[in-house]
């Protein structure tokens, strides 16, 4: 591990910031202001990209701006945790880059500069996260970050939309603003520094444990505010009012990646596995004070998912869908053990590259057919063919299903709940992904399977949890009867579409993508294309390489 | 001998000082109007208000200072009786009735 | 009760400053008029003046007119501030009331319920 | 040796005597604050403060000789003037509004 | 509902009576509306503008603005009166702005027709109105109202004082007189004490002297006058001492005696002594002398209280009038008859028919009779 | 004087430690005289009593061998504050009233005794008034100071002015700042209205 | 050489004062260019002196000047040391700054002018003094000058707010002056470094010496505005101009602030505290309740410029407890807050001043859809709200850092909760504006920009849009009043200031660690 002093971290956080400089300047010429956007989403992978070797040699370019506070650094710091985060931020921003130019004027959307702006500042925050040297300037960039995304959920500026955006500001600056700092404080209190450490910082464990064990719990709330943990994930579901990219990119990558990688960051480089092991009441053993995380992160994930069973909205389907799947990140952060420790990182890209995929889907069918309620999409596959296609791949790597990314990232966090003895959330896992099915079958289903005439006999499922009990009263129009309340607020309806299939059914197109324009059908087949190498060959997708020297480095946790 | 004397008439002077501030102030108490008690409260006090400054003077002694309270007996005599003058005439102004003999007392 | 007759006949002075800014305050709080809450304020201020003009006098001192021979003398520091601070506590009077001349010309009322109620402040 | 340090009487000096004196002066002006309570008419009180500023100015007098300090008189000769101008204002106020100065 | 006599048209325009002409339109307007009346009170700003000016705008707002304070004021009248609100109505309005105003007639046409088309019958002026500059043309206004049907009104209100000039010439004499009594003032206060109080003292009269020299005096002081006046004065002090100590003892007898025996009156006496100073000085020392008191001094009569009779014999002996004119005047001058002699004497309160005014039965004949409260109303201003 | 001249046992001590008549008699004046001004309903009659008491406190002042404090109180205090208010009144208004005193407001009697209360504990810890031995008097550095020096380094034998004009000159000159302020404040405040009405 | 800086910096405006009206009888508008160039002049001796202070110059790093040549307990002397340099340099900065702003706007009197240059010396004589009654003089000179200018405005209701203000201000000097008194009793000095000593001899257990800390600290929570005492500043900082109201609310409670640090570290010192844990406790007590009762009144607010009048109670509740905390890590918070907390209020005062001037913006709703219209200053308020509420990287985290920081330490852990809470406080309040500024359509004109890219900025300098002239979003803007130039950039400049001192913290603390080295030896 050698550390190198470089530009190059700061250059790609800046690069973006700069760019939405730019983007600002140039809000009166469409094509230049999205020719910014590209070009710096492009500029900042080939730099992120260019510092992978080096994290996978185990060496870290570090960029020291100075002191904030005496004690505290402004320090970039590209260690292969940062890459990892880094690296997927900026290749999802490429493809999201295309897609928000497909979908944003395919709605001829208002305000977009201001749209793309904080999109590209949005960015630089996540990976000036992903570089932060400390808890410091990982609470700096989270600042920005919550502050940079707020634009893009109010986007709609409607009274849904800002509620929708106060709520998500309400959480996410008591996770950041006030828990983050909090536990920052405490930590630099406790140990005289905030640096990230591999493996925790020394002084931290030999500290007050009750006072550590405070910190823990203060921070680990903190992030968790933003990786949706339960109860603190209300704010996800309505944030969904926003533009699909949005929700695609920043709910499913950035935003709630972030948090993700923040408590990673805790877990790994704040206190370390040890430390947190030793932390907490005895009789919580071998995990210590994770217990309590992984025991919420368990039930979250197992919660989140049987509700998902009852939504109809597709997008809030899929956040809840994201809170779910967030949660085994989570879980396999906190079962401390080598394998769960890879798999829980390793779903970070995997599942960002699915539910990318997902929230693709999901906007390109907003904007073709103006539909958002998986009752009205009986027939959708064959209107859309290409985009159910990316949909039920990346359905089926959220399940687990094997070749798709999802599955190795499970298979690892399954393997080492039990290597470290907690067969429990093993179990819960399984059940989880059977669940996953539960609620992405009916999906698939409707899609290809139904004919829009006869919507009303779609297998849900009916279980004690599930199902839509309205949906079996009458046979009336479908139409009709399957807007529900939200629909009125959350579609742009310009008076000549109403949602829903047409009276004839969907006209049927071809498979060469007449379905919709190749800006956004791009970018759903790249990010389903990469979910799939992901699962098929997780090696040479580098993902699995960072991750393991992640792991690797960690002293005191077998490989 | 001469410090007797002069002790007695110090003496003497405040008792007089105070006997006619004392007439004045019972006469602002007593009196039935404004205007019978402004008699009172240019006059008698003034007065009173001499005898004790000669009281003082005597005290101090023949110097500067002596002088001083001849220049206060000076402004007292012309500024007591102006001030009363221009109470009473702001009274007469106002259209404060004077009372005269078998009114009922105020 | 013996004790708390001497602390009062001895500390006479200072207790009769606490009476007076009492007082003082009494009128800017209950009195509606905003002349009489200005006459408050400055019988607040003269109760402090007093509190300074005490603390400089000593018993059997004189006037600090410093002579040869002369002496003891009270101390001329407190004095001094009780000066300064007599003017600037003038300055503030005038100024308090050409606030209310001001309002008076503005609203036609020297009542401070009444101002409250036309300018719905709380 | 002034004639104030002189003895009086019963070990008191003529300073002694004149302190009582103003003693005396000062009742006679709370006295006169029963004119000023019960007024009837504004003049009355002013009137009242007129006596009262008469009294200031002897009693700073009878200070003065008391305890040995001439500087008073300078006071109590502005208090006069000042007692003058006061009556004399707030007299011209009651009658003229506004013709004050 | 509205008889055009409850209606009140009132032009208003900032001024120094404008708040108390509101006050007073009001309680009019209440008076009348306690006799059943509904009444109207209009209150217009008439425009000295038109529209289309340069800077109307903001002459307008002004008006508006106007027009809003005193309809706060109004309601402050309102609500002081505490009576029913509905009683009276308040309107406000903006005159005129689309015609070019030139005279009071302008302004008159212009106001019968606002009050004719609104049923107005009366107009109220502040009398400090004033048309466009800063003269006052309310006469003429009136006027003009005057020859039309409304009838006009001037608020009976308290005008500020216009008082008379003060201020006289400096001359060598009075700066020097002055300068002189102020340097020897200052020398007396600071005890003749060496040469920081000279220099001081020289500071001191100097401005003194310069600021108000131009308003100590009437007239210049003269070499040969002045010193014998002063000489003649100090005569006069121990006169006047003598007097004031015995009638002194007189009033405290009466003052202490639990019967309080007075006999208050009010007198008035015609003096010959010229104006200014002298007269100031016989008017403190009837003031001074117990028993006496003047009240008022309207150049050659002075309105003197007098507590008991003695003191009234006193006064109408004449002895101080005599001893001021010996001392302004000389020895001649004091050769005159008294007051009473002369027929100047008058006892203004007639105390009663069952109590004769104390044998002076001539005083009563001379001034006529008219009784005493009604004088108060004449006088200065 | 001495401090201890009259020591004759049984007889009223008129300079010694403790309250001296001329100090009662003068306390009960400003008292009364502050009572009045805040019960008198009368604005007019509030500023007339308000000018004797300030009469009452330059006296006390003086008393208390401040001739310099108790002439500026006299001429600030009873003179110019009381021509100021009487201007306002004139300017403004004098509301008429049938009855004398106001009506007492007893939750402000409540505060104002609640301040009594807790200021008047304090009232023991303070040296006796008059102590020679209170810090301020025994202090040599500050008022030691200026009485033994005050004549040498600035020529002037009233220490006061000594200290007002040369060691706290600069209080001296905030002092004309304010009052400089205080004009500007008016033209401020009155500037375009009041004046040229 | 350097220590008659002291004087000249006090003296410099407040004899410049009398030139305005001196030459205002002359030429009509005289007052802009002597404040100018005197407020320029202080701010370079400003620079000077904090050059002369800072431990980067070989210099004195504590700079002594007796006036007219008498030395300390004696005559009063003026002491300026890192402390008092950062808030001298923050007074001459924001009286540029608001100069500048007010070169269109200002009350165009001379009157103001000279007003403006004695509230500029006050405050600078309160920065710099070394006396305890000297302090009040300045303190009332302040005052008084504070409430003429609230008073400067049209609006009747300035003037109730600026009596009001008097009222309370007063009262509050005149408890400061018991508290002097007190101290003065118990020592028999005024100046501040020989009653420190003194007190230190008499022991901090002294009744007088408790009292005297009690009204020392209950006067300046009047004048700093602490919650149950705040009650004039809403009223004076809403109805005085705008020019009026960022001076003010920049500069006037933080200075007296400042002299409460003073006071209490350097006067009372941190060994009082110590002794007195009764006082340390109601100071936290008080200041808690005021961060959240003010955060909380700022949300009942409609009025944009009363919500950053309750702010300010919720932020100098903090600075108060930072205070109470005795630690060093927090005071050094508490001065960065003042700095931060005075820049980030005139950028928002101004901000507001430029919108309604151009807009007549005054209550939230009337900011809907401003953003669009205004984008510089908009964008800039924006900022400024953030680091209000503490969003990195701005001034505004560095000092709650710090403050929270120091509550840790000294393991006050509600206060720290509070600190922490208060920012979600203010994130609701400026949350609002935020949302009105930049997701809300104006009630008035429909559709504005809904014809997507055109009408969403413009690219040829927005400040154009600013003053008026956007010709894209025009259907709204008949009633638009153009904006001077350099108004908003005044704006934008301060604004971005408050996010470049994120970086400052190093040179903050050199110049503040040998102050604070005293203070906590």
């Amino acid at each position: 591990m050698t550390e190198i002093a470089a530009v190059r971290p700061l250059a790609a956080v800046l690069v973006s910031f700069v760019a939405a400089g730019l983007i600002l300047v140039s809000g009166r010429r469409p094509n230049l202001r999205e020719a910014w956007t590209i070009l710096a989403s492009v500029s900042m992978f080939g730099l992120v990209a260019s510092m992978v070797p080096a994290a996978l040699d185990g060496d870290i370019l570090v960029t020291n701006l100075g002191t904030i506070v005496p004690g505290i650094d402004f320090l970039l710091r590209a260690d292969p945790l940062g890459v990892l985060f880094a690296s997927l931020a900026s290749l999802l921003w490429i493809v999201t880059s295309f897609y928000s130019i497909g979908y944003m004027r395919g709605l001829d959307e208002d305000n977009q500069t201001r749209y793309f702006a904080s999109f590209a500042v949005s960015v630089a925050a996540a990976v000036g996260i992903a570089f932060s040297g400390n808890l410091l300037t990982i609470f700096v960039f989270y600042e920005v970050l919550s502050v940079a995304t707020y634009p893009l959920v109010a986007h709609d500026e409607t009274e849904e939309a800002r509620a929708a955006g106060r709520k998500y500001l309400a959480y996410t600056f008591f996770g950041g603003g006030v828990l983050v700092l909090a536990g920052t404080t405490l930590v630099y209190w406790l140990a005289g520094t905030v640096d990230f450490t591999p493996g925790g910082i020394t002084a931290l464990a030999n500290a007050d444990p009750t006072a550590a064990t405070l910190a823990f719990i203060v921070l680990a709330v903190g992030f968790g505010v933003k990786a949706g943990l339960m109860p603190l994930h209300q704010w996800l579901p309505e944030a969904m009012v926003a533009p699909t990219p949005v929700s695609g990119l920043l709910h499913a990558v950035a935003v709630v990646k972030s948090g993700v990688f923040g408590i990673a960051r805790v877990v790994l480089d704040v206190f370390g596995p040890e430390t947190l092991a030793a932390l907490g009441p005895d009789r919580f053993g071998d995990l210590g004070i994770a217990l309590p995380l992984a025991a919420l992160a368990a039930i979250t994930l197992t919660v989140a998912s049987i509700i998902a069973l009852r939504k109809d909205h597709l997008k809030r389907r899929l956040a809840y869908s994201t809170i779910s799947q967030l949660s085994y990140i989570v879980l396999g952060l906190a079962l401390l053990e080598g394998d769960a420790l890879i798999g829980g990182l390793l779903h970070i890209p995997a599942h960002a590259f699915m539910k990318l995929t997902l929230f693709f889907c999901a906007g390109i069918i907003h904007v073709e057919t103006h539909t958002d309620y998986i009752s009205e999409m009986a027939g959708i596959g064959k209107r859309m063919p290409l985009t159910m296609l990316a949909f039920g791949v990346a359905a089926a790597g959220m399940a687990g299903i094997p070749l798709v990314a999802g599955f190795v990232s499970k298979w690892y966090i399954v393997i080492g709940a039990f290597e470290g003895g907690n067969g429990i959330f093993a179990g819960v896992l399984l059940l989880s992904g059977i669940l996953n099915i539960a609620y992405f079958w009916p999906i698939v289903y409707q899609a290809f399977f139904e004919t829009p005439d006869d919507t009303d006999e779609k297998p849900l499922v009916e279980g004690p949890y599930g199902g839509r009990d309205r949906v079996v009263a009458d046979g009336g129009d479908a139409a009709d009867h399957a807007v529900d309340d939200h629909h009125a607020d959350s579609d742009h309806d310009d008076g000549h579409h109403h949602g829903g299939p047409p009276a004839g059914g969907w006209e049927t197109r071809d498979w060469r993508g007449g379905e919709s324009t190749w800006f956004m059908l791009g970018p759903i087949l790249t990010a389903a294309s990469l979910s799939l190498i992901l699962g098929v060959v997780p090696h040479t997708a580098v993902f699995l390489r960072i991750v393991e020297t992640i792991v690797g480095n960690l002293p005191g946790v077998m490989g | 001998m001469i410090t007797t004397v002069r002790i007695g008439l110090i003496a003497v002077f405040v008792a007089l000082g105070l006997f006619f501030t004392f007439v004045s102030a019972t006469g602002v108490i007593r009196l039935p109007d404004v205007f019978s008690r402004a008699h009172t409260a240019s006059q008698a006090d003034t007065l009173g208000a001499g005898f004790a400054l000669a009281a003082v003077a005597l005290t101090i002694g023949w110097g500067p200072t002596a002088v001083k309270t001849v220049l206060l007996l000076f402004f007292i005599f012309v500024t007591n009786p102006t001030a009363a003058h221009a109470i009473a005439r702001a009274a007469y102004e106002e259209g404060v009735e004077p009372w005269t003999k078998g009114d009922e007392r105020r | 009760m013996t004790d708390f007759l001497g602390v009062v006949t001895t500390r006479h002075a200072y207790a009769l400053f606490v009476l007076l800014s009492a007082i003082g305050l009494y009128m800017m709080i209950a009195n509606e008029n905003l002349v009489k809450k200005i006459i408050g304020l400055n019988m607040f201020q003269t109760g402090v003046f007093l509190f300074f003009v005490t603390s400089a006098y000593r018993i059997g001192g004189a006037a600090p007119i410093v002579t040869e021979g002369g002496g003891p003398y009270v101390s001329p520091l407190p004095q001094v501030i009780v000066l300064t601070a007599i003017v600037v506590g003038i300055s503030l009077t005038a100024v308090g009331l050409a606030l209310t001349i001001r309002l008076y010309s503005e609203y036609g009322t020297l009542r401070a319920d009444a101002l409250r109620e036309v300018i719905g402040d709380e | 040796m002034s004639v104030a340090d002189a003895a009086l009487i019963a070990g008191y000096t003529v300073g002694d005597g004149l302190l009582i004196a103003a003693t005396l002066f000062v009742t006679l002006a709370i006295a006169m604050l029963y004119r000023a309570i019960m007024g009837p008419t504004n003049q009355d009180r002013v009137l009242a403060v007129n006596v009262l500023g008469t009294n200031t100015v002897v009693i700073l007098a009878l200070l003065g000789a008391a305890l040995g300090e001439p500087w008073f008189l300078d006071i109590a000769l502005v208090y006069a003037l000042l007692n003058f101008l006061m009556s004399v204002a707030i007299s011209k106020f009651t009658v003229e509004r506004g013709g004050v100065i | 509902m509205t008889t055009p006599e409850s209606g009140i048209i009132v032009p208003v325009k900032r001024s120094a009576t404008l708040r108390q002409t509101v006050g007073y339109v009001i309680g009019d307007a209440l008076d009348r509306a306690a006799d059943g009346d509904v009444a109207v009170v209009h209150f217009v700003s008439v425009a000295s503008w038109r529209a289309e000016d340069p800077g109307s705008d903001r002459e307008r707002q002004r008006a508006v603005d106007l027009l809003e304070q005193v309809e706060t004021w109004a309601g402050f009248e309102l609500d002081e009166a505490d009576t029913d609100s509905d009683t009276v109505t308040i309107e406000t309005a903006v005159i005129g702005d689309t015609d070019y105003l030139f005279s009071p007639e302008d302004y008159a046409d212009l106001l019968t027709e606002y009050a004719e088309q609104h049923g107005l019958g009366r107009v109220v002026v502040d009398p400090e109105y004033s048309l466009v500059g800063h003269t006052t043309l309310v006469e003429p206004l009136e006027f003009e109202l005057a020859q039309r049907d409304l009838a006009i009104e001037e608020a009976p209100v308290d005008r500020p004082t216009r008082r008379g000039r003060l201020v006289s010439r400096t001359t060598p004499a009075r700066f020097l007189t002055l300068f002189g009594t102020s340097m020897l003032f200052y020398q007396v206060l600071g005890g003749f004490s060496g040469l920081f109080d000279l220099v001081t003292g020289v500071a001191t009269a100097l401005i003194v002297a310069t600021t108000l020299s131009s308003v100590s005096f009437y007239r210049d002081p003269t070499l040969r006058e002045s010193p014998k006046r002063v000489l003649r004065g100090v005569i006069y002090v121990p006169y006047l001492l003598y007097e004031i100590v015995v009638s002194n003892l007189v009033v405290a007898r009466v003052i202490l005696d639990p019967r309080l025996d007075i006999d208050p009156r009010l007198t008035k006496v015609r003096v010959f002594v010229g104006s200014g100073f002298p007269l100031t000085t016989l008017a403190n020392s009837i003031t001074l002398t117990p028993g006496t008191l003047t009240v008022k001094a309207d150049d050659q009569e002075l309105y003197v209280h007098s507590l008991v009779p003695f003191a009234r014999e006193g006064l109408f002996d004449g002895a101080l009038e005599r001893w001021v004119r010996f001392v302004f005047y000389g020895r001649e001058a004091a050769r005159f008859p008294s007051p009473r002699d002369r027929g100047d004497t008058e006892v203004l309160q007639d105390p009663g028919v069952d109590e004769p005014a104390n044998g002076e039965p001539e005083a009563v004949a001379d001034g006529g009779v008219d009784c005493s409260g009604d004088d108060t109303q004449e006088g200065d201003q | 004087m001495s401090v201890a001249a009259p020591q004759l046992a049984g007889l009223v001590p008129l300079q010694s430690v403790g309250i001296t008549p001329i100090e009662a008699s003068l306390f009960v004046f400003v008292l009364l005289t502050a009572v009045l001004t805040a019960l008198f309903r009368d604005v007019l009659a509030s500023i007339v009593v308000f000018a004797a008491y300030s009469l009452g406190l330059a006296l006390l002042y003086t008393f208390y061998r401040a001739p310099d404090v108790g002439l500026t109180e006299a001429a600030i205090g009873a003179g110019v504050t009381t021509v100021f208010l009487l201007l306002t009144i004139a300017k403004t208004t004098r509301p008429a009233t049938d009855a004398r005193f106001e009506a007492i407001n007893w939750p402000a009697v409540g505060v104002c005794g609640l301040f009594v209360l807790v200021v008047a504990a304090t009232l023991p810890a303070f040296p006796a008034v008059g102590d020679p031995a209170s810090p301020i008097l025994a202090n040599a550095d500050v008022t030691g100071y200026y009485l033994a020096n005050a004549y040498d380094e600035t020529g002037a034998e009233n220490a006061v002015t000594a200290v007002l004009a040369a060691y706290r000159g600069f209080d001296t000159f905030g002092e004309a700042i304010v009052v400089f302020a205080a004009g500007i404040a008016s033209l401020l405040v009155l500037g375009r209205e009041v004046f040229t009405a | 050489m350097s220590d008659a800086l002291l004087p000249l910096l006090i003296a410099i405006p407040l004899l410049a004062a009398v030139f305005p009206l001196l030459l205002g009888l002359r030429f009509d508008s005289a007052g802009w260019p002597v404040a100018m160039a005197t407020s320029l002049l202080v701010a370079a001796l400003a620079v000077r002196f904090t050059w002369a202070v800072s431990p980067a110059s070989s210099g004195p790093q504590r700079l002594v000047h007796d006036l007219a040549g008498y030395p300390a307990p004696y005559g009063i002397e003026l002491v300026g040391d890192g402390l008092s340099a950062i808030l001298v340099l923050l007074i001459s900065v924001v009286a540029v700054a608001v100069l500048i702003y007010a070169r269109t706007t200002g009350p165009d009197s001379n009157a103001f002018y000279s007003g403006f240059l004695l509230l500029t010396g006050g405050l600078l004589g309160m920065a710099l003094t070394g006396d305890l009654f000297n302090l009040f003089v300045f303190l009332e000179i302040v005052g008084l000058v504070s409430y003429a200018l609230i008073a400067s405005s049209d609006d009747g209701r300035a003037a109730y707010g600026a009596l009001k203000y008097l009222f309370l201000g007063t009262t509050g000097a005149s408890l400061y002056l018991i508290g002097v008194g007190y101290a003065f009793v118990a020592t028999g000095t005024l100046n501040m470094r020989d009653m420190a000593s003194e007190l230190a001899a008499l022991g901090y257990g002294d009744p007088l010496v408790q009292a005297a800390f009690g009204f020392i600290l209950v006067g300046f929570m009047l004048k700093i505005a602490i919650f149950p005492l705040h009650t004039w500043q809403p009223d004076a900082y809403t109805y005085a101009p705008d020019t009026v109201s960022a001076f003010i609310s920049a500069l006037v409670s933080t200075t007296a602030a400042y002299a409460l640090i003073r006071i209490a570290y350097d006067v009372f010192t941190v060994d009082f505290f110590a002794a007195n844990p009764l006082i340390t406790d109601a100071v936290l007590l008080v200041a808690s309740v005021s961060i959240v009762v003010g955060s909380l009144l700022a949300l009942l607010q409609t009025e944009l410029k009363r919500i950053f009048a309750y702010s300010s109670v919720a932020q100098f509740g903090m600075i108060l407890a930072a205070i109470g905390l005795q630690s060093e890590t927090a005071l050094f918070g508490a001065v960065i807050h003042l700095v931060g907390h005075g820049l980030m209020k005139a950028t928002l005062f101004m901000g507001a001043g430029v919108l309604s001037s151009a807009y007549g913006a005054q209550t939230v709703a009337d900011y809907a859809g401003l953003a669009k219209r205004a984008p510089i200053t908009s964008g800039m308020m924006a900022v400024a709200g953030l680091a209000l509420v503490g969003i990195p990287p701005s001034v505004g985290t560095l000092g709650k850092w710090f403050i929270a920081l120091g509550a840790v330490e000294a393991g006050s852990w509600g206060v720290a909760a509070v600190i922490f809470i208060s920012t979600l406080l203010t994130l609701t309040y400026i949350g609002r504006l935020l949302e009105a500024l930049y997701f809300t359509q104006p009630a008035t004109d429909d559709d504005t920009g809904v014809a997507g890219d055109t009408g969403d900025a413009t690219d040829d300098g927005s400040i154009v849009a600013d003053g008026g002239a956007d010709s894209s979003t025009a259907a709204g803007l008949d009633d638009v009043v153009p904006v001077a130039t350099e108004r908003v950039v005044v704006v934008v400049v301060l604004a971005l200031s408050t996010v470049a001192l994120f970086g400052a913290a190093g040179l903050f603390a050199e110049l503040l660690d040998p102050v604070f080295g005293r203070f906590f030896q």
